[in-house]
């Protein structure tokens, strides 16, 4: 019997393995991809909750997820681009120039 | 209109001398500072003879005088008035103080005429004229501490008047911060009698004293040892004796007034003016007899081979305010104000003398450059020969008649262990008496010693108007002593005018002695003094020689040669047993390691923990953005385990 | 086809919001027209649609509150107060960056349509009674501060900090909607009055909402930069644009401490004997560790980015305090801080020059007799900062307190009045510099002073010293405007 | 009088001043020495009148009281009693005679020196006359700003670590009573309903006594730093020898009393029960200090720093009069508060005046200065000795009244303070000895001058008040009297009520005060 | 039969994002990552929600991911030469499970009262109409911010890449 357990232990681990990434990972494109990663988990749960709530209150927080996912992939990348211009690199372990 | 209505004017004249030439006295001409400064102790002492006969006037019983002039502290139920009491206690006081105070003005006209601060040293004289009256005439114990404190300050500045010389600064401060100890006490003694009495007036304490205090009892003997603290700092008692000495650094004039005729005896008026509260406590008596008689003996042996003129007087001023402390304490109250009074001639007298000698010997004091001024100073020769005599105890002169009262009170006393005070008193009465002589003898027979040619050729009589006052000073260390005559009966005018003062509850019995034993005694005490001055005469006139021989010889002698002109080296001990462990202790621990190390120390340390707190946790903001990540991640697993463990609903 | 029902709208409700995104699409529209010089017109047009929404949410703020858009959007005194902090901050950030962005060749439209939407998402976020309306508004004020931050793109530090900003910013919003997604599960709703009523009658599902409340802490806290989520703090107000650093400490924080007010005392009041220890420790922590921190600090865009790490952590007292005297206290101090914090950013931006390049402490030496004015100033906003008397900084830490022993947070008050005397240490330091330190040897050019950043400095002063003498009408204004519960 | 408010006055006619001040060119120095002058003189000659003008009795007077932030109950109220009279007046004197002294030792940054000063005068007028905790705090810390730039701007080498010492540390203090003030302010609710900050409504307070114990302890570390009692003093000495004379003389003469009138204002009357409690200890440190005080400023090298110990001593004698409560010892506290505020403050500008001559504070610098400068030694002399009071000089009753109460209160430690006044005079005039006595051995010392005229007038008032307050106590303790008494009864009547208390709980008396049983004690009450 | 399609999938939508952070190329991480959706797609159309599947993969898989790749073509990134990290991936997968560990139990908790298995859901529960309906209602304010958000973002990384500062 399928239960939204088991979905929401799903949407768990894979957000559980986006903050991984974003802790393990030094390319920067890549923890973009990680917090994606996150945030479609959350899609996950939203959906799951929904279904199993009867409420399409989680479908329309979804979709305003999506524009918000575009809108920081935008900006991300238009930052990551930046970076690269000048620093000819992603490496985020590359990037303190400010610490302390 | 002078009557004793106005005898606050007695000290308030000295004090506007003070005041004008403390002011003005730097742009006044030298007459102009003279006139108000002797002008002013002057008149003092006229109006203090007026009201002395007015107060003479009076029925026995009524001599006490009382005005007060305005309320000087009043807080809560604490009262100290600003008010004048006159009683047969305080006049005989008054007179000695301004009568001497007056002559010694008049020397210092010529004494100080070279000096450059002379109008500071008449404003200080005068100051010290104004406190020492305060002292004398204050209706209250407050009053009575102004008055001691503010003679300690003139002390101290007339001390330290040559203040360019390290010596005289030193001994200046060393006698105020002695001072100071006893007032320690003194003060005390004032806190304890208010809280006793509920009042600091005399007029209320010394009648209600037999009534408040148990006799004996642990207030009243507290009190009194505490007022006999200040005692001993004032007038220069075992243990605080050994400012006295050094304040001759200051002019010789002010030696003959402050250090000998009147501040150093104030302790002796201020034990005196508390007999109702002594008498109640037989402890503080028998303490204040043995001190008195230790130092008698004490001071008078380290007179014996000091070569400074001034110094052998100030050991000798030790020594007879001893006597008299030993005659406050058997009880013979009178005896010691008697003392006071001869013992401000003939020293007075002698400290004019002498410096009147260093006067003429341009400012050397030590004897050993002396001899042979009996022909050069005639007068004063004379007039330090009458006083000498008179310290001695030779009868006819005054000291004779004081001293022998006091020795024949200690041999009667009631107080425990009289004899051993009479035995004391007659040994340092013998040393006295050589020490006084040896001081002739080195000083006015012989050849004059002095190397100096200068000082060769400039010996001369002083002026006038110093010699006027020496002669005058003589006269009363020769006659004075008749104002006691001891033998005649009902002839102790003395006695009988201070009588009344010392009535008081709890007074010990006037001890009653035959005739014979009197004769007796006064016999045994002459002879001691003649074969003083036998033994002076023999080593300092017949064979001077001798002295330097069994000096030189070594041993023994040699030991407590220098053991005596080293004074027993008590200085040096107070060096290095308070003066010195307290500094260092001060500095090295207190300041350098308490203060800055500990105190301090711990506030710093909290600041450099802050700041060690602050340099680690900066470590912390490394730059990386994936630990900062962590960090958040850590927090959030921390937060949902505090959530889950300690607070699930 | 199934007619559509008409929506409950009230557009006058959301005029200031639409205010600013109107100017901000005209700031677009001018820099496409503009001339290369010349172009201020543009920041003061900017700053006009920020006077004007200013007065519209002034007239807005009356009692009582109402809902409107179905219950996502709440028109109150509480959140007019915080729409109003945030559109001060904006208005003298605008002033703040005319000067600056002349000089750093970045006085382009985009840049102020950034800080308009920046506002107008902020304004949302104040207003909104619904998860999604905040959220929404959080992440429209976050990606234009992701923009602004790294704005002047060629410097490598804003470069680095808005990747900073704009990954941990990014991963503190999975945080925050994981959050509101559990809570969304366990409640049945994301309007918070409704999840309130859920949470009280117990109808939820405790462990995942513990675990949403958690995950939305966090969320906010990372956007008020409290101890453990503020690290990016230092290195993006460091790294950042001075006026943006401004900007972003005054009313985004603002606006995220009234949604993370308004939603844990609307919807979770109910737990409040749970959360206010987390609160707590949070308080705690930040305020300690950002004070300590910000002691050994040489440059003073990073004493000032710790500095308002410390504030974050007061206002968290006042947050444990609550009630109505602890949110009318956060009111209040924000507004203080509003004003003192920009003013000292404010004259950072005038002494670091062309570029930034003397933002360090021994930059400032000596400057206390050449600008005196300036100097005062600086001090005066630094005094305030530190709270101490006579300045509005001390009125608002005043405040705080006492709501803290009003709730009878002894312990807290007295660990934020230690922190207090801490961090007086590094604000005097600023001003040990200016006055006490002997003057440099070297000749640098005078420094200039635009008019813009004299009328910033004005209204900062007024704010700073003003509101902390004459603070009845703003208190009471404060404590009318209290979250009404 | 009554229809001027002479307080507001006073305490804004220096900020007044100060604005003036701002307005005039920086370079035109005698204009603004001028003005800053002026000011001073006129609020210290409207001050005078305050002292004619005060009837003897307890009540506060020249009360103003006005809405300030009334959400919070706050209210712009001020007023005076026996207890702030002699403070206020104290000050206008002690920042006239600084202004004065300042007109050549400050030569830099003059403007901002004048400003700072008249500041400092409005936040010390201020805490004097606040009658409002509110508002009494706002001025309290207001004050430590202006000191804070005169010590850091215009002071010697070390001046920014003594600087930055002194705020922190005062500040620490104050903080905690931050604290205790708005905890009282919601207990106050509690008690009576309403919410105020009017200082005389908290006196009397039935307080419980185990929040008496930190609230007390909260007010006493806020007061005892800033008195400095003695293991709080280590700011002073640091503070003392950096600030410049005017800083110092301030410090010395104003801030130090605000420690201990907070004492009287709030401690006392606020918390009698753990102020009974902890007499014992106040009392040690107040004796500690005192002797401690002494022997370490005998030691000192620096002329400044023997001073700046030298009121740590001073200081103790004003908290162990405190301490004692009851009338005589208070009164004495508080003469000597004024004492303390002028001969140390003389003697302050007295190093002030060696230290512009020769800029150095060594003693061993110096030696025989006396032969140059007589009348300077003169001055000196009579500051050193009211400093170790002498009888007839002002230090004198105000210490004998201290000991005089403390006595009552504890004959040890009488005894053991009364061992101060040796220790006093041994410091002092060792010191003295240094300076001024011996030869001049240092050749830099040859070319010194004696007083101006200018010096020599701004002494004049502070000898002046030496002698009179040493002559003519009675009118200031009669002014002083019925506040005093007033709040000694306060004290013991919650004590009384306390010691009934306790020992019908457990039969044991844990006060050291003792209820008033004898005939004197009862006087005292009445006055 | 659900139950097999959802572990068919939640194994293969797991093993890609685990691919995902640990893969050496940018690029692999990025193909990863739109197998992840491509099977969060399905669970979306198991629970109703169609419109979102849709949407998954238009506006995840296809634009957002396509800019992605775009980006990392244009950047043409690597990470460090050299072969995979073992030890990396070790700690990547401890983590993992710590936080999994950590997690998942919460899941496990959650009950449904009553709707358990979604069958109570109207007809219209998923669709295009349904979601549009609430976002022009109910939903009207959020749905107008997302178009500031946008334009916002939209003006951002403008700001941020145009080429010329002037």
């Amino acid at each position: 019997m399928l239960t939204i357990n088991h979905f929401l232990a799903l949407s768990a681990i894979l957000f559980v393995i986006g903050v991984v990434g974003v802790l393990t990972r030094r390319n920067v494109i890549v923890i973009m991809m990680c917090i994606e990663l996150m945030l479609n988990a959350v899609n996950l749960t939203f959906i799951s909750f929904a279904y199993y709530l009867g409420d399409m209150t989680g479908h329309v927080f979804v979709f305003m997820v999506m524009a918000v996912a575009a809108a920081e992939a935008a900006v991300g990348l238009a930052i990551v681009m930046a970076l690269f211009r000048n620093r000819e690199t992603v490496d985020v372990d590359r990037v303190s120039l400010l610490k302390h | 209109m002078l009557g004793l209505e106005n005898i606050w004017l007695v000290p308030i004249l000295p004090l506007i001398g003070a005041i004008v030439n403390g002011l003005f006295g730097k742009f006044m001409s030298k007459s102009s500072v003279t006139l108000w400064a002797v002008g002013s102790t002057g008149l003092s002492f006229f109006i203090a003879v007026i009201a002395f006969l007015n107060l003479l006037s009076l029925d026995a019983r009524d001599r006490v005088f009382e005005k007060i002039l305005f309320t000087w502290i009043q807080a809560g139920s604490f009262t100290a008035q600003a008010g004048i009491q006159i009683d047969p206690l305080s006049a005989i006081f008054l007179l000695i103080v301004t009568g001497v105070g007056f002559l010694i003005h008049v020397y210092s006209i010529g004494y100080m005429s070279h000096e450059e601060g002379y109008a500071r040293y008449f404003a200080y004289l005068n100051l010290f004229m104004f406190s020492m009256l305060l002292l004398i005439l204050g209706n209250n114990f407050l009053l009575m501490f102004i008055g001691w404190e503010g003679v300690g300050l003139c002390s101290y500045l007339l001390i330290g008047y040559y203040y360019e010389k390290d010596s005289a600064s030193n001994a200046g401060k060393k006698a105020f911060v002695m001072n100071r100890i006893g007032d320690f006490g003194f003060l005390l003694a004032i806190m304890w009698i208010f809280w006793t009495f509920g009042s600091i007036d005399y007029t209320t304490v010394f009648p209600s004293a037999s009534q408040v205090l148990p006799a004996g009892g642990f207030a009243v003997t507290g009190i009194t040892l505490l007022l006999f603290l200040g005692a001993t700092g004032k007038s220069a008692q075992i243990p605080l004796y050994t400012w006295l000495p050094d304040a001759m650094e200051g002019p010789t004039p002010v030696s003959a007034l402050i250090h000998a005729a009147t501040m150093v005896t104030a302790g002796v008026y201020m034990v005196t003016r508390c007999n109702a509260l002594f008498n109640l406590a037989p402890t503080s008596m028998i303490v204040v007899a043995l001190i008195g008689a230790a130092t008698a003996l004490f001071a008078a042996t380290m007179g014996l081979y000091q070569n400074d003129i001034k110094r052998v007087l100030a050991y000798s001023t030790v020594s007879q305010l001893g006597y008299m402390f030993l005659a406050c304490g058997v009880g013979a109250y009178v005896a010691a104000v008697f003392h006071v009074m001869t013992h401000a001639f003939f020293k007075a007298c002698l400290f004019l003398g002498s410096g009147s000698v260093i006067h003429g010997m341009s400012g050397e004091q030590d004897m050993r450059q002396m001899g042979g001024l009996k022909s050069k100073m005639p007068i004063t020769h004379m007039t330090m020969l009458i006083s000498a005599l008179a310290i001695s105890g030779i009868p006819i002169f005054a000291g004779f008649f004081s001293k022998d009262e006091i020795l024949l009170s200690a041999f009667l006393g009631h107080t425990k262990g009289n004899l051993v005070y009479w035995i004391l008193a007659t040994v340092a009465a013998a040393v006295t008496a050589f020490y006084m002589f040896r001081l002739y003898y080195m000083t006015f027979s012989g050849e004059l010693r002095a190397e100096d040619q200068h000082v060769r050729d400039h010996v001369h009589e002083s002026p006038n108007v110093m010699t006027v006052p020496l002669i005058i000073l003589a006269f009363g260390a020769a006659f004075a002593g008749f104002l006691g005559l001891p033998i005649i009966e009902g002839g102790h005018a003395l006695n009988n005018f201070l009588g009344p003062v010392f009535h008081t509850p709890g007074a010990p019995e006037h001890p009653h002695a035959s005739l014979g034993l009197e004769l007796f005694l006064m016999g045994f005490s002459v002879s001691v003094a003649v074969l003083g001055i036998l033994v002076a005469r023999h080593f300092y006139y017949v064979r001077p020689e001798a002295a330097t021989e069994m000096a030189a010889k070594g041993g023994f002698i040699k030991t407590v040669y220098t053991t005596l002109q080293n004074k027993y080296y008590i200085d040096e001990i107070y060096d290095v047993v308070i003066v010195k462990p307290v500094v260092s202790f001060s500095r090295s621990f207190l300041w350098k390691i308490f203060d800055v190390k500990i105190v301090d120390g711990f506030v710093n340390s909290i600041a450099s923990f802050v700041t060690d707190l602050s340099s680690l946790l900066r470590k912390s903001q490394t730059g990386m953005v994936r630990n900062y990540a962590l960090a958040m991640a850590l927090g959030g697993v921390f937060f949902v385990g505090l959530w889950i463990l300690a607070l699930g609903n | 086809m199934a007619s559509i029902p008409v929506p409950d709208i009230s557009l006058g409700a959301i005029a200031p919001e639409i205010t600013l995104a109107l100017t901000a699409v005209v700031a677009l529209m001018l820099e496409v027209f503009a001339e290369k010089k010349g172009r201020d017109h543009i920041a003061y047009i900017s700053l006009v649609g920020v006077i004007v929404a200013c007065f519209i949410t002034f007239r807005l703020a009356g009692d009582p509150s109402w809902t409107t858009f179905s219950g996502l959007y709440v028109v109150d005194r509480f959140g007019q107060f915080f729409k109003l902090i945030c559109l001060l901050g904006t208005g003298m950030t605008i002033l703040v960056s005319v000067k600056y962005n002349k000089d750093e060749g970045i006085d382009n439209g985009e840049y102020y349509a950034l800080l308009l939407f920046a506002t107008s998402g902020m304004l949302f976020m104040v207003s909104g009674s619904d998860m999604i309306t905040i959220f929404m508004g959080l992440e429209v004020m976050s990606i234009s501060l992701y923009a602004l931050a790294g704005y002047t793109r060629k410097r490598a530090r804003s470069n680095e900090a808005s990747v900073k900003y704009f990954i941990l910013g990014s991963l503190s919003t999975a945080f925050l909607l994981y959050g509101i997604a559990l809570i969304y599960g366990s409640t049945g709703s994301t309007q918070i009055d409704i999840i309130a009523k859920a949470v009280s009658s117990g109808s939820g599902v405790e462990a995942v909402l513990d675990l949403g409340i958690v995950m939305l802490m966090i969320g906010f806290a990372f956007k008020v930069s409290a101890v453990p989520f503020h690290m990016w703090t230092p290195d993006v107000y460091q790294g950042a644009p001075t006026p943006v650093t401004a900007f972003m400490s005054a009313g985004p924080k603002a606006a995220a401490f009234a949604a993370f007010f308004r939603v844990f005392n609307v919807a979770f009041p109910s737990l409040q004997a749970d959360w206010w220890v987390i609160i707590w420790i949070l308080a705690v922590a930040t305020m300690t560790v950002g004070n300590v921190i910000a002691l050994l600090q040489n440059d003073v865009k990073r004493m000032l980015a710790y500095s308002s790490i410390a504030h974050a952590g007061y206002i968290l007292v006042g947050f444990v305090a609550g009630g109505a005297l602890g949110s009318s206290a956060i009111m209040y101090y924000m507004l203080v801080y509003t004003f003192m914090n920009i003013g000292a950013f404010a004259i950072v931006t005038v002494v670091g020059r062309k570029g930034e390049e003397k933002t360090k402490f021994s930059d400032f030496t000596g400057l206390g007799y050449r600008y005196p004015l300036m100097a005062v100033a600086l001090v005066i906003f630094l005094f305030s900062l530190a709270g101490i008397p006579p300045t509005a900084g001390f009125v608002g830490k005043f405040y705080i307190f006492m709501a803290a022993l009003k709730h009878g947070y002894v312990y807290l008050a007295v660990i934020g009045v230690v922190n207090s005397v801490i961090s007086i240490f590094y604000y005097l330091r600023l001003s040990v510099m200016m006055y006490m330190q002997d003057e440099p040897g070297e000749d640098l050019p005078p420094l200039v002073f635009a008019p813009s950043l004299i009328a910033v400095m004005i209204v900062a002063i007024y704010g700073s010293l003003w509101l902390g003498i004459m603070p009845a009408g703003y208190i009471s204004f404060a404590q009318s405007a209290f979250l009404a519960l | 009088m009554d229809s001027i408010p002479i307080l507001s006055l006073l305490t804004f006619l220096p900020l007044a001043g100060a604005l003036l001040i701002l307005f005039i060119d920086k370079n035109n120095k005698g204009l603004i020495r001028g003005a800053a002058f002026t000011t001073t003189v006129i609020v210290f000659l409207m001050s005078v009148p305050l002292y004619f003008y005060f009837e003897n009795t307890y009540e506060m007077q020249f009360v103003e009281k006005h809405e300030w932030i009334p959400a919070w109950g706050v209210y712009y109220s001020l007023g005076i009693d026996g207890i702030s009279l002699f403070l206020v007046l104290l000050t206008t004197l002690i920042t006239a005679i600084c202004v004065a002294s300042t007109w050549t030792a400050i030569d830099k940054h003059i403007k901002e020196f004048m400003i700072s000063m008249l500041i400092l005068e409005t936040g010390m007028i201020g805490v004097f006359c606040a009658l409002d905790f509110f508002l009494f705090y706002v001025l309290w810390e207001v004050m430590l700003i202006p000191m804070y730039l005169m010590i850091g701007i215009w002071g010697g080498q070390r001046r920014i670590y003594a600087a930055v010492k002194f705020f922190l540390f005062t500040m620490f203090g104050s903080v905690l009573m931050l604290v205790a003030i708005l905890w009282l302010y919601f207990h106050l609710h509690e008690l009576t309903g309403q919410y105020s900050f009017d200082i005389l409504s908290y006196h009397g307070l039935k307080i419980d006594p185990s929040a008496q114990f930190w609230l007390f302890l909260a007010f006493f570390m806020a007061f005892a730093i800033k008195v400095p009692m003695f293991p709080f003093h280590t700011w002073l000495p640091d503070a003392h020898v950096q600030a410049p004379t005017a800083g110092s003389v301030i410090l010395a003469g104003i801030l130090l009393k605000m420690g201990t009138y907070g004492f009287l204002r709030f401690s006392l009357p606020i918390f009698p029960e753990a102020a009974a409690d902890a007499v014992w200890w106040i009392s040690s440190l107040a004796v500690i200090g005192i002797i401690y005080g002494a022997l370490v400023a005998m030691v000192q090298e620096d002329v400044k720093k023997l001073v700046a110990y030298s009121s740590v001593s001073h200081l103790g004698f004003v908290m162990l009069g405190i301490f004692a409560m009851n009338t005589q010892a208070i009164e004495g506290g508080m003469l000597q508060m004024i004492n303390h505020g002028i001969s140390t403050g003389a003697l302050f500008l007295i190093v002030g005046v060696l230290y512009e001559r020769r800029h150095t504070r060594l003693i061993s610098e110096y030696g025989g200065v006396s032969k140059k400068m007589p009348i300077f030694a003169v001055i000196f002399m009579i500051v050193t000795l009211s400093s170790i009071g002498l009888p007839g000089l002002n230090g004198f009753v105000g210490e004998f009244l201290i000991l005089l109460g403390v006595w009552k209160a504890n004959p040890l430690f009488a005894v053991l303070a009364t061992t101060g006044v040796i220790w006093a005079a041994v410091y002092m005039l060792w010191m003295f000895q240094r300076v001024m006595l011996g030869k001049i051995t240092n050749p830099k010392n040859e070319k010194l001058t004696d007083l101006s005229l200018r010096e020599i007038a701004y002494f004049t008032p502070l000898i002046v008040f030496i002698f009179v307050l040493g002559v003519f106590p009675t009118p200031f303790i009669k002014k002083m009297e019925p506040s005093i008494n007033h709040l000694v009864e306060q004290t013991r009547t919650s004590v009384v009520v306390q010691i009934e208390n306790e020992k019908t709980a457990d039969g044991k008396m844990a006060i050291a005060i003792k209820p008033p049983v004898d005939k004197t004690s009862a006087d005292d009450g009445e006055g | 039969m659900e139950l097999l399609i959802f572990y068919m999938f939640a194994i293969v939508s797991v093993a890609f994002a685990i691919f995902m952070i640990v893969a050496r190329k940018p690029v692999s991480s990025a193909i990863s990552l739109i197998g992840v959706m491509f099977c969060l797609a399905v669970f979306y159309v198991l629970l109703n929600a169609h419109l979102i599947a849709a949407l998954q993969i238009l506006v995840y898989a296809g634009a957002i991911m396509v800019l992605f790749l775009f980006v990392i073509m244009l950047l043409n990134l690597r990470e460090k030469q050299g072969a995979i990290s073992y030890h990396r991936t070790a700690l990547q997968l401890a983590g993992v499970a710590v936080f999994c560990a950590l997690l998942v139990p919460f899941m496990s908790m959650v009950t449904i009262p009553g709707t358990s298995g979604g069958a109570g859901v109207s007809a219209d529960f998923g669709t295009t109409a349904g979601v549009g309906k609430l976002l022009y209602t109910d939903f009207l304010l959020p749905f107008e911010i997302a178009s500031i958000l946008l334009l916002a973002a939209l003006v951002g990384a403008v700001a941020l890449t145009k080429l010329k500062m002037k």
